[in-house]
């Protein structure tokens, strides 16, 4: 037994009954997120080096299940985010005056495919494998997300369908060329010759694409601000991470002798314009859920600024701790954002910002976990968002890394430029009557994620430890100054 | 006491920050009592600890949170003196603030945050790190910054934006600074000043300046003094804390500990630092001061009139001697006490007879003689004139700058102390000597509410007045300020 | 099978591709695509891998193209405008240039990667333990039965995510009506479907049966159902099922729950997904059949579209 | 059966073809069922590839075979879903749903 595989397989089975019970669906999650915890608290508790094959097939053929420091920070992270969105989510997808709907019958089986496909992607060390992942996670993605706007879900499939193909190809040369797809293999393996340099760049393309990296993020806001609160919080805290881990997994760890320097730094330049870019788009929104969704295109930046900074540091360890503890910080800050923001626009007339006047007195806990998800997004102490956002400012300090230094200060303020305004707004007087909205259950969801984003805060040293086990080789060990074959 | 001492003192207003905010408004009269008697609790564990640290007991507590990065509190004079200075106007401003709201309003958010910026302050005073520092000073900010907007008006949200944006970039360039030297020369801690002299003299200036200028947003330093006038949109009581204790002397704080635990006397003087930090808080001073004597509503006068004292404590830490730093640190607890009772007195008259223009005083002395009697006590401090507070302050400043070499201080002295007379005097004339409006039947202190927006102005003049007559007593401010001089930096 | 041949059938590939691709009208299109998918499947045996060649025909011609034909009459009957954009654009050349080069530089990369067999001995050495014989079921099934798990669980899942666009008021109904409109065609149709049906359970059968041996396999008997279900739906011999059928729900889900099940026993007797010595064809035929029978029904779905409001929507 | 040594590719390079001619047609297409069928296009060249650099001596290699069939039926059931969308978002726009479907989340 090992909950290796428990992770992928009991989420499958709750989707296969979800399926099967239809109208009844929806209770699963009282068994499915006490499980899906205890399994998360289980993984935490393996020892360091826990993982096993599939069936017990060997590589180069068989499939390779690990628990490394990536997944034992992310899979409890998705686990809390589901968990909680798929309370907040109980009333909006139930029986309309006693009937099923399509909606509220699709939802449930779709969420458990999403979570058995991110955690499965995050377990796994196949390439292959993580290709039918990705397609588990995208294909419950395009549906959610088509559940707001039909039309920015038909571009977001598009976008995805091509971006899944470009990863596939990638596996499909490296399988020719290596006759394995094992990434634990391929950083034995690989050498930084065409084939491979190509199959790199096709396969980070792709998900580039699916992790909506500016200047490859048009899909996102317009699905992510039309889709219903917990699809959009699905999608900005979950569904993008996805991307973003294979990528960490393809350059530091496969093929971490293949990767020269400048691409590095074309990497971290995107990410460090996509802070900047999505920061001053959200800047100029008026409504507030795509002001949200630019904050993820923002957010994301980050990310990939930090590849640099690992790649460069004397002790990657840190950097590589930050961008993990970024990506859990994020996706409970940007969860905990989505479904407060979706309780306020429910209790206002309109979907702009300036319809939020005086909410912060009608309903005080939606703003006060807006507001903790908004210190953890803008990287203000003390929360996740600043453990990690101090740890990449320092390492880029330490590296003489000014623009990068530069922009992560930047970013910050201007964070605080566009997540203060909707705030705000809230705290301001308003002669517009307030609709009461807050159901306690309701409330307690993005209370509770942003809470935990918060909490994060208190817990560097314990992230830390947790992100350094079973790190790549060069993550774990100082690299040299200079980088090179 | 046990070394989780700080901690504690610091997480105290947790508690009623906690209660204030999850009761519910009706509840106003059970609020109002937990958070007095937390303040007053407070009050007590301080006056223990001032007692315990003159006897020489050192008290630390120490987290490591990142690698590398340590949280430490530490308990020392210096952060004494801000400690007792905040516990101690903290109370008074909670008397108030319970008696110039009311039953307004959104006040058991206004009591949440307000502990919770309680917390803050504390922390910054008792921080033990730069970082540990960094992370109260950017908490205070973000506790403050509610208050700041408490009124909700379009001009109260203007106010809260430039609050800010003036903050968050000078806590973002302090932060740099302070990673940028962590990264030269390893951890750097208040009570262990770091070796700095392998690090080339250029970027120890560069980092100077980041921290420092950083930590003049909130100090008010000119030219990154603009948020504080505009905060006047927010309540007096939010103004009197504000300006007299969380905000302006935590920069003013922050910037003290660099020169003194962080860069050092020697290293300050050999950078030639401080002719030029003083330089700026001279100017500071000075056209805080002019400004002053333009406004024509009362807050702002006040305001920019802060802008003016509280770099008068930069002044004196950037002089560096002894008679200066004394200067310096104890008017970071005269300007306090004397501050916060002229925006006191300011707010109760806005709040009793509706006064807000320097034009509207006419004659609020006959209405409201205990009121204004505090204002005067406070205003005549303000100016330097004996035996109130200020006029230590000034001496001490005086002496210290021709002890430093700088006669020119002097001159900013008497320059500044002709503004503020030209900028208070007018007021004492039109409160004290115009014959007031026709309000009929007005009474000052006519109900219990009244009294308890007048006594806690009367109970800080009385300070005020005291910390001068009684300025060599074994309690007063002074004597503490020359305790810390002695102990940490004229060895 | 002579190197002529092979030249002649990739270049038959290019043009059929660069035809369905570029033709104006979309029926032609399609009728294209179908044929390059058969000259795939042609391709796949030419390559010797009878059991894609199977399914490349089976679902890449076959049902792709139903689909597509399914797609584009509800389109025009909606008055939706499906023909391609013409040529010359300088935005078209451009992106000529830029996908050629790319195509080049992934030529470039493919012609440096020596072909060889890979992991075929490493393969050959394992199937005794499993008792198959066929070697692609063998990797399916239990080298890498884990990615075929997932898999079933996407093919459910795209179903699923069909059926969440089904109109707010059209829940839980069935899916449009594939008969045919035209009298002639449903009378030939639906003859035809009678005597398709039988013979597609029948044949899909077999291929599951002779898939742990032989060429073939639960995908390939699973599209043969399918296309099975299709023309008896055509023909009027069948109506689809209302989505909220509860027969019809563990009909779906039935082939993905064996697979789950049986990997969750191996994990009772030692590694999840491994199989018990002795029994591991036993139970790999098990899981085929159940996967077959749901992967039919689920690819006819798949065709058919979400429920809909009225049974008179084209 | 043994091929010529520059045949040996022949396969591949086709799949290559196949991806380049996708991609171009994906990007100078304008409708979206037209795009879905230059994804196929794209998808088929990259099972040629994978499956034709299996080719061995006398076998070819099971492992790209079976990688191969797993994507045929998961393009499939991404492109059913597509086709799905596309009809719905053309009757949506021919149509409009006598009762519109709410925007977003507040249908409850």
């Amino acid at each position: 037994m090992s909950p290796l595989d428990l992770l992928v397989a009991a989420p499958l089975a709750f989707m296969v009954a979800a399926l099967v019970l239809g109208q009844g669906g929806r209770w699963l999650i009282l068994a499915a997120g006490p499980v899906m915890l205890g399994l998360s608290a289980w993984l935490l508790a393996l020892p360091p080096d826990a993982a096993h094959l599939v069936g017990n097939w060997d590589l180069p053929l068989g499939i390779l299940l690990r628990a490394d420091g990536v997944a034992r920070l992310l899979v409890p992270a998705t686990c809390v985010c589901f968990v909680a969105v798929a309370l907040y989510a109980w009333p909006e997808f139930s029986p309309k005056a006693g009937r099923e709907t399509a909606r509220a019958h699709t939802f449930w089986p779709m969420l458990y495919l999403m979570w058995g496909g991110s955690n499965a992607g995050y377990l796994t060390t196949d390439l292959f494998n993580l290709y039918v992942t990705i397609e588990m996670v995208s294909l419950a993605a395009v549906a959610l997300a088509a559940m707001g706007s039909l039309a920015a879900g038909l571009q977001y499939f598009m976008i995805a369908l091509v971006g899944s193909l470009a990863y596939l190809l990638g596996v499909a040369l490296l399988a020719g060329h290596y006759d394995t797809v094992d990434a634990t293999l391929l950083a034995v393996r690989a050498r930084p010759d065409l084939p491979t340099v190509l199959a790199l760049a096709v396969m980070t393309a792709g998900l580039l694409v699916k992790a909506a990296l500016f200047p490859l993020h048009g899909w996102l806001p317009p699905a992510h601000a039309a889709a219903p609160a917990p699809a959009s919080a699905l999608l900005s805290a979950i569904v993008v991470k996805l991307g973003f881990v294979i990528i960490l997994r393809l350059w530091f760890e496969a093929f971490a002798e293949v990767v020269r320097p400048a691409a590095i730094h074309l990497l971290g330049g995107m990410g460090a314009l996509a802070v900047i870019y999505g920061s001053i788009q959200a800047i100029r929104q008026e409504r507030l859920k795509p002001l949200v969704a630019y904050s993820t295109v923002a957010q994301l930046g980050y990310l990939f600024l930090a590849f640099p900074l690992i790649w460069n540091a004397r002790i990657p360890g840190e950097p590589w701790a930050a961008v993990l503890v970024h990506a859990v910080a994020h996706m409970l800050a940007k969860a905990a954002m989505f479904l407060a923001a979706g309780l306020m626009l429910k209790a206002v007339a309109g979907d702009r910002i300036s319809d939020l006047g005086g909410l912060a007195r009608a309903m005080p806990l939606s703003v006060t976990a807006f507001a903790l998800a908004a210190i953890s997004l803008m990287g203000l102490p003390p929360s996740g968002g600043f453990t990690a956002k101090f740890l990449l400012l320092h390492a880029a300090i330490e590296q003489g890394q000014v623009i990068y230094a530069g922009v992560l200060v930047i970013g910050g303020l201007l964070g605080a430029a566009y997540l203060f305004r909707p705030l705000s707004v809230a705290f301001g007087a308003s002669a517009a009557p307030v609709v009461r909205a807050e159901g306690a259950l309701r409330v307690a969801a993005p209370l509770t994620l942003a809470a935990l984003a918060i909490a994060l805060g208190f817990a560097g040293m314990t992230l830390i430890e947790l992100s350094s086990i079973g790190a790549p080789p060069a993550i774990a060990l100082p690299l040299a100054e200079e980088p090179g074959p | 006491m046990m070394a989780g001492a700080p901690l504690f003192l610091i997480l105290l207003p947790l508690i009623p920050a906690i209660i204030s905010f999850s009761l519910p408004e009706r509840l106003a009269v059970w609020r109002n009592a937990v958070n007095l008697l937390f303040a007053l609790v407070k009050v007590g564990i301080v006056a223990d600890l001032l007692r315990q640290v003159r006897g020489g007991v050192d008290l630390e507590w120490r987290y490591t949170f990142l690698p590398g990065h340590d949280f430490l509190l530490r308990v020392d004079t210096l952060a004494l003196l801000f400690v007792s200075l905040s516990v101690f106007l903290w109370l008074i401003t909670t008397v108030y603030a319970i008696a110039y709201f009311g039953r307004g309003p959104n006040l058991s958010r206004f009591f949440g945050f307000f502990n919770l910026c309680v917390l803050s302050a504390t922390g910054v005073a008792l921080s033990g790190t730069a970082i540990t520092f960094f992370l109260f000073y950017e908490l205070l900010t973000l506790a403050t910054w509610p208050l700041v907007v408490h009124n909700g008006d379009e001009k109260s949200l203007r106010a809260g934006r430039i609050y800010l944006a003036y903050t968050l970039a000078g806590s973002a360039a302090f932060l740099v600074g302070i990673l940028w030297l962590k990264t030269l020369v390893g951890s750097v801690e208040f009570t262990a000043p770091p070796d700095l002299s392998a690090v080339p003299p250029l970027t120890l200036t560069l980092i100077f300046v980041l921290c420092v200028g950083g930590l003049g947003v909130k100090a008010a330093l000119v030219p990154l003094h603009a948020w504080l006038p505009a905060a006047m949109a927010a309540p007096a009581p939010v103004s009197a804390l504000l300006h007299a204790v969380a905000v302006v002397k935590a920069g003013a704080f922050g910037i003290v500990r660099m020169i003194y635990d962080v860069y050092g006397i020697g290293t300050v003087a050999e950078l030639g630092l401080g002719t030029p930090l003083a330089a700026l808080a001279s100017v500071t001073i000075l056209y805080g001061s002019l400004r002053a004597v333009m406004q024509a509503d009362i807050k702002k006068r006040l305001a920019y009139s802060t802008v003016s004292q509280v770099s008068y404590i930069l002044l004196g830490a950037s002089l560096i001697g002894p008679f200066a730093v004394i200067g310096g640190l104890v008017h970071l607890v005269h300007q306090g006490i004397m501050k916060i009772t002229l925006f006191m007195c300011a707010g109760a008259l806005s709040n009793r007879l509706g006064i807000k223009a320097v034009a509207d005083l006419d004659g609020a002395g006959r209405l409201m003689p205990v009121t204004m009697g505090a204002f005067t006590i406070g205003a005549l401090g303000m100016i330097g004139v004996p035996p109130v507070a200020g006029f230590i302050s000034k001496w001490y400043l005086g002496i210290g700058g021709l002890q430093s070499g700088a006669p020119w201080v002097v001159a900013v002295m008497a320059g500044s102390s002709l503004l503020n007379a030209a900028y208070f005097l007018p007021m004492l004339y039109r409160a004290w000597l115009l014959p007031p409006p026709e309000r009929a039947g007005f009474r000052e202190l006519g109900t219990s509410r009244d009294r308890m927006l007048i006594l806690p102005a009367v109970v800080t003049a009385a300070a005020a007045l005291a910390a001068g007559v009684f300025a060599s007593s074994a309690v007063s401010p002074l004597t503490w300020a020359k305790l810390i001089a002695e102990r940490g930096y004229l060895e | 099978m002579t190197a002529a041949f092979e030249l002649i059938l990739c270049l038959m590939i290019l043009g059929t591709a660069c035809v369905a691709l570029l033709v104006r009208d979309f029926l032609a299109a399609i009728a294209f695509f179908v044929v390059f998918g058969n000259l795939m499947g042609l391709a796949w045996l030419a390559l010797g891998a009878v059991n894609v060649a199977l399914a490349e025909i089976a679902i890449g011609a076959g049902v792709t193209g139903v689909l597509l034909i399914l797609t584009r009459g509800r389109l025009l009957a909606l008055g939706e405008q499906i023909d391609g954009n013409p040529l010359g654009h300088w935005l078209n050349l451009g992106a000529a240039v830029v996908c050629s080069a790319f195509a080049v530089v992934l030529g470039a990369a493919v012609l440096s990667i020596a072909p060889d067999d890979g992991l075929a001995p490493v393969i050959d050495r394992l199937m005794p333990r499993i008792g198959v014989e066929n070697p692609v079921t063998g990797v399916l099934l239990a080298f890498r039965a884990y990615d075929t798990l997932l898999e079933s669980f996407v093919l459910l899942g795209a179903l699923v995510a069909v059926w969440s666009l089904a109109p707010a008021d059209a829940w839980p109904r069935a899916p449009a009506a594939l008969r045919m409109t035209d009298p002639a065609a449903l009378n030939v149709a639906e003859s035809f479907g009678r005597l398709v049906l039988p013979i597609a359970l029948v044949v899909a059968a077999y291929l599951v049966w002779v898939g742990s041996d032989r060429p073939g396999g639960a995908f390939q008997g699973g599209t043969v159902l399918a296309g099975g279900f299709l023309l008896a739906a055509m023909g009027g011999a069948m109506g689809l099922p209302r989505s909220d059928d509860p027969a019809f729900r563990w009909t779906l889900v039935a082939g993905p729950l064996v697979f789950l099940a049986i990997g969750l026993a191996g994990m009772a007797l030692g590694r999840f997904l491994a199989y018990p010595e002795g029994m591991a064809k036993a139970l790999i035929v098990t899981i085929e059949y159940f996967l077959a029978f749901s992967i039919g029904v689920t690819l006819a779905l798949l065709v058919a579209g979400p429920p809909v409001r009225a049974e008179t929507v084209p | 059966m043994s091929l010529p040594a520059a045949l040996g590719h022949l396969f591949p390079l086709t799949g290559a073809a196949l991806v380049g001619l996708g991609l171009f047609g994906f990007i100078i297409l304008r409708h979206p069922l037209r795009q879905l069928l230059a994804v196929n296009v794209i998808a088929a060249g990259i099972f040629l590839i994978l499956g034709g650099l299996g080719r061995g001596e006398d076998v070819t290699d099971p492992y790209p075979q079976a990688l191969v069939i797993t994507g045929i039926v998961v393009s499939v059931a991404l492109t059913a879903l597509g086709a799905a969308m596309i009809t719905r978002l053309a009757e949506d726009r021919c149509a409009p749903a006598p009762t519109p479907e709410p925007p977003g989340d507040r249908d409850a």
